[in-house]
């Protein structure tokens, strides 16, 4: 990965050298181990900033919309569908944007590295071939780096991206997943009730902080149907069945736009697993509409466009 | 222990429709309670939290005058998208609501005893000058102040509030009342023109005169400018200001302009205070 | 099912597009056909209005089945509103059910204006099947006080 | 800070006084004290239904209480300020029924660490004012002794010590618990400290060397917080650099979601809203956060603070300048929870040495 890191710094000096863009958008080592943050570089001299590493997890197409200027943005796979996804809404103008693309073979969730220690505090980590050695008081472990992808990574069928201006490096093979659905499969086995109960306890960590919509690139509302007060649909307390309709209703409006990119549940504070949503509807419109977000600029969105034919056997 | 998150019952007695726009209504409202009506003080420039059980609570400036607490006045501007203003507005009289205050300083009328009052207001911003106006006129209090102008601007005559407070002054000898309208209109006896350059021509003479200006920014700031030139000084500026408020008490933490908070270090600020804050409201 | 158990009736809020199955229930109603009297009416210009937040929101308020109904298929006065509705309520439908909402809660019909006896036959059916379900609790906003706390 | 060195002299004064006060229990014995407590009090320890986040919760058995632990991901605010409250009920008609807030039961939370309970004094500043004061927040924090657990697992996200706050901060606490090793030490604080102290059966004098052990660890423990924060003239730096520049800069990645607001021990910001079911109603109280748009938006459509720019400085701004302004001290406590929550990884630290060195 070092070396897609050089590249990519070239490649933004480039960029910035020959005025292309007025920025680049990209992740800078954060203040704490396992952690990037989004970095903006202006200045060529700042190019060494940036970094390309498993750990850059933020999908940064959310700081694209409503820019003014010319940014270049860094894009993993899902991140570049979700790119595409704003430019089919009109969101954003593909003539403002260059996207420097990045084949991604997945990120690490740190949280399956604290589990993994029992919840020590990591002090230090680095990624070398494809090992992550932490470090913190009283241990040192080398874990591979595949072992603690997030669950989005491991359901990733677009590694490359399907669209971008500059690719950094080569393609990577694409890999089939393994069990896409299985967590969503094996809930629908499950009984009516048994799958309210798991939504009940799961979305009652929900503190309604709406890191979930902050963070998902597709969500820009200018206001959300949640903030609206006149008429206020759902209350804001953390009354159940506020949050669970909030939800819902976030989730159907993701409906055939959602690319699992996963930066939902990496905000979550208290990580609710929102792709048990998001992801089912996903499987949804594939199986129903044959149709999958963000794969091509000019794609028709599932709910935008209809066949006569749609199965209608659950209508009377 | 009292608390300042409950509020007391208040009805709704009188609606008046106050422009021809017809989104400004003064409500009288009375006491359900006498205790409370007793208890209930206040000074010319204070708000109260007024709200509708399910609807929700706001705050608006106190339009009637302090001495008389028997009725409470407010006067609302419906907004398209204000919740509570919509709900008020299509209130029938007779209804109960629910009443928290007095909060916030009110003018500074302790200050402005044997000084020259000169009021500005424009469009509905005349609500809590009106209560000083009141105020300062009634007759246990009228001795104590000077010359009490009131200088008020609409955009047009149909946009004028309070009419017939507006007429009674103007039948007084205690106070000067001067009218102005954007614009000419067929049997209007007072002046055309905007505020700023209206005022500039009776040109006021700051000597031992407070300036109390309210109104809509734009007609503030070019006030402003003219009283500057007249030479007023900034500590003798008096301005009210809103802001979405939630408790009233300086706890909710949104009605901060830098340090200080509206609900409780405001509404009044003379327009020195204002230039030592952020421009954040 | 709690102590209201035993003298309740569903309450069924019913999304009807105002051509064809607004007029096919006023058709019901002239044409003297018996149908449960459970059901409340709105009436919306399209069954391509309906936002799935209007029926969520209804489960969430406490009634105990929605009906939305529209146009045939071809026969819609916008030409498509109901073809984009049908996608909409295919994923809804699915959604709901998967969340955990009984099944039966939310139905979709397809009633036109002359199809006086199917809206009287749906509501019927639908009266049923929810009567079955027993009152909706799952969404349903807590009565207050015993909502639940964090 | 003045308030600072008095309390320091106070803490001095205390310590020798109540020198012999101190009382220890072995480790396998904890639960049974808890058991104890719990019998007589509601008691909220921390809990954890995972293993990894940890929350504060009310709890019927010692057993249930989970010591040893980093900090909760939520701060234990929420049990003095909930998140939702209901101020008042009422039913439609014309009169309204307003319950007082409820005398609770004594409560005790145990295991509170000395940020957090920091952070109550904090909360006090705003909620327990003379001219207003807040019945559903004091009347909790009277009805609670709080049992503050000395820090000696700091992270490396925390920060107190830069803020002249540390791990073993006694200030806010009832009793102040030590964990050395095989046994927990317990300090009364306060009169009621001591007076519960007493109350409990199986607490042993502590020796000479538990309390010297203890002052071991907590020099040993404060050494490991290593992030410093400049405040010497932090307040009046940011209100030279209020019209700059650098918060275009500062807010950029910001997301604009709540978790940083939400999470923070000090946050105190709060909505009033009306909720209503059918002829029954209630006016609640629910955390609101700086951080979003609505949140200052008037119905006129205007909003003071229209981008992320502003509601950034703003929350900035009141916790290192307003609130001194105010109350003369900083409103943060250094616990890193909008460090390791912020999904952009925004670190406050960071922030603030930006604004630092800005010429």
């Amino acid at each position: 990965m070092m070396d897609l890191q050089t590249k990519l710094r070239e490649e933004a000096k480039r960029l910035l050298e020959e005025k292309k863009v007025d920025v680049i958008i990209g992740y800078e080592d954060g203040s704490m181990a396992l952690r990037t943050t989004p970095c903006f570089v202006k200045d060529p001299r700042d190019v060494e900033r940036l970094v390309w590493n498993a750990l850059c997890e933020n999908n940064l197409a959310k700081y694209l919309i409503g820019r003014t200027d010319k940014a270049a943005v860094i894009a993993k796979g899902c991140d570049v569908r979700s790119i595409v996804v704003l430019i089919n809404e009109k969101q954003l103008e593909k003539e403002n944007i260059i996207i420097i693309g990045m084949p991604c073979a997945g990120i690490i969730d740190r949280k399956k590295i604290y589990a993994y220690l029992g919840g020590a505090d990591v002090k230090q980590a680095n990624i070398e071939n494809g090992i992550i050695n932490v470090k913190g008081d009283g241990f040192e472990e080398k874990l591979n780096v595949h072992d603690f992808l997030h669950d989005s990574c491991l359901a990733c069928r677009y590694r490359n991206p399907v669209f971008c201006d500059i690719l950094v490096g080569e393609e990577i093979p694409e890999v089939e997943p393994k069990d896409e659905y299985g967590k969503i499969d094996q809930l629908e086995e499950k009984s009516s009730k048994e799958r309210w109960q798991y939504f009940n306890k799961e979305l009652s960590k929900c503190v309604r902080c709406y890191a979930c919509r902050q963070a998902c690139p597709l969500c820009y509302c200018k206001t959300c149907f949640v903030d609206q007060s006149f008429p206020t649909w759902f209350g804001k307390s953390t009354d159940i069945s506020d949050t669970f309709s909030f939800h819902l209703v976030r989730a159907l409006h993701m409906t055939g736009r959602c690319v699992d990119c996963g930066a939902c549940v990496r905000a979550c504070p208290n990580n609710i697993d929102l792709r048990m949503l998001t992801k089912k509807i996903e499987k949804d419109i594939k199986e129903l509409f044959d149709s999958e977000a963000g794969l091509s600029i000019g794609e028709n969105t599932p709910l935008a466009s209809f066949s006569e034919d749609d199965p209608q056997d659950f209508i009377g | 222990m009292k608390n300042p998150y409950l509020p007391i019952p208040v009805r709704l007695n009188k609606v008046t429709l106050e422009n021809e726009s017809k989104d400004l209504k003064t409500f009288d409202l009375a006491f359900v309670n006498p205790q409370d009506a007793k208890a209930f003080k206040f000074v010319a420039g204070q708000f109260a939290m007024i709200s509708i059980n399910g609807i929700g609570e706001a705050p608006f400036g106190i339009a009637s005058s302090p001495m008389n607490g028997a009725v409470l006045q407010f006067t609302v501007k419906r907004y398209p998208r204000g919740v509570l203003t919509t709900a008020l507005h299509n209130l029938s009289v007779g209804q109960v609501l629910g009443l928290r205050g007095p909060f916030g300083n009110g003018y500074p009328v302790k200050e402005l005893e044997s000084k020259n009052i000169l009021v500005v207001g424009g469009g509905f911003a005349l609500t809590t000058l009106r209560s000083l106006a009141n105020y300062v006129l009634h007759k246990k209090n009228r001795t104590k102040f000077g010359k009490l102008t009131m200088f008020v601007a609409a955009r047009n005559p149909g946009e004028m509030l309070y009419k017939e407070d507006l007429e009674e002054w103007s039948k007084r000898g205690d106070i000067e009342v001067i009218q102005t309208i954007d614009n000419p209109v067929e049997g209007w006896k007072g002046k055309v023109g905007y505020a700023a350059p209206v005022l500039k021509e009776l040109a006021p003479c700051p000597e031992n005169t407070y300036a109390v200006v309210c109104g809509p920014a734009i007609m503030i700031k070019t006030c402003l400018f003219v009283l500057f030139e007249m030479g007023f000084p900034s500590e003798r500026i008096v301005n009210s200001l809103e802001m979405k408020m939630k408790c009233g008490i300086g706890k909710c933490g949104r009605c901060n302009i830098g340090s200080k908070y509206v609900c409780m270090d405001g509404p009044v600020f003379t327009h020195k205070q204002l230039q030592e804050l952020s421009g954040e409201y | 099912m709690d102590k209201k158990a035993e003298n309740w009736e569903p309450k069924i809020l019913a999304f009807l597009c105002s051509w064809c199955s607004y007029a096919g229930a006023d058709l019901a109603g002239v044409s003297r056909l018996q149908y449960p009297t459970n059901i409340r009416i709105i009436k919306v210009p399209c069954s391509g209005r309906i936002n799935p937040v209007f029926i969520v929101k209804a489960l969430q308020a406490g009634w105990d089945g929605v009906l939305v109904s529209g146009c045939h298929p071809g026969d819609c006065h916008y030409l498509s509103g109901n073809y984009y509705a049908r996608r909409r309520f295919a994923i809804l439908k699915r959604l709901l059910e998967y969340a955990g909402i009984e099944q039966g809660r939310v139905h979709f019909a397809w009633i036109s204006a002359g199809e006086g006896k199917k809206f009287a036959k749906t509501v019927g059916e639908v009266t049923e099947v929810i009567e079955k379900l027993g009152p909706a609790t799952r969404l349903v906003k807590a009565e207050l006080g015993n909502g639940k706390k964090k | 800070m003045k308030t600072h060195l008095w309390l320091l002299f106070l803490k001095m004064t205390l310590k020798i006084l109540l020198g012999e006060l101190m009382k220890t229990i072995k480790k396998d014995k904890i639960a049974k004290l808890l058991d104890f407590l719990a019998d007589k009090y509601e008691l909220f320890a921390p809990t954890s239904k995972d293993g990894l986040v940890v929350s504060f919760e009310r709890i019927e058995e010692g057993k249930q209480a989970k010591l040893r632990f980093y900090n909760s991901n939520e701060a234990p605010k929420k049990l003095f300020f909930p998140q939702s409250e209901t101020l008042f009920s009422y039913s439609k008609g014309e009169r309204e029924t307003v319950p007082e807030p409820k005398t609770e039961q004594q409560r005790i939370i145990f295991g509170l660490k000395p940020c957090d309970t920091k952070s109550l004094s904090l909360l006090d500043k705003v909620f327990d004012t003379t001219d207003f004061k807040d019945p559903y927040y004091t009347q909790k924090r009277v009805n609670t002794i709080i049992f503050t657990l000395a820090c000696n697992r700091p992270q490396s996200s925390c920060f107190c010590t830069a803020l002249g706050l540390g791990p073993f901060l006694k200030e806010g606490a009832d009793v102040f618990v030590v964990d050395l090793d095989d046994k927990y030490l317990f300090e009364p604080i306060t009169q009621k400290g001591e007076d519960l102290l007493k109350e409990i059966p199986g607490l042993e004098e502590a020796a000479e060397k538990d309390i010297s052990y203890s002052k071991e660890l907590a020099d040993g423990t404060e050494a490991k917080i290593t992030t410093k924060i400049q405040l010497d003239r932090l307040k009046e730096k940011l209100d030279e650099i209020f019209d700059e520049s650098v918060w275009d800069e500062i807010h950029q990645k910001c997301l604009g979601c709540g978790v940083c607001t939400y999470l923070c021990p000090t946050c105190h910001c709060f909505d009033i809203v009306d909720e209503q079911v059918n002829d029954k109603g209630k006016r609640i109280r629910i955390w609101d956060s700086c951080m979003y748009p609505a949140f200052t938006l008037e119905a006129s459509g205007h909003n003071p603070k229209p981008t992320g720019k502003e509601r950034m400085r703003q929350r900035i701004m009141h916790k290192f300048n307003y609130f001194v302004e105010t109350y003369d001290e900083i409103a943060c406590v250094g616990c890193g929870r909008c460090l390791r929550n912020c999904p952009a990884c925004m670190d406050i630290t960071k922030v603030i040495e930006q604004i630092n060195n800005l010429k």
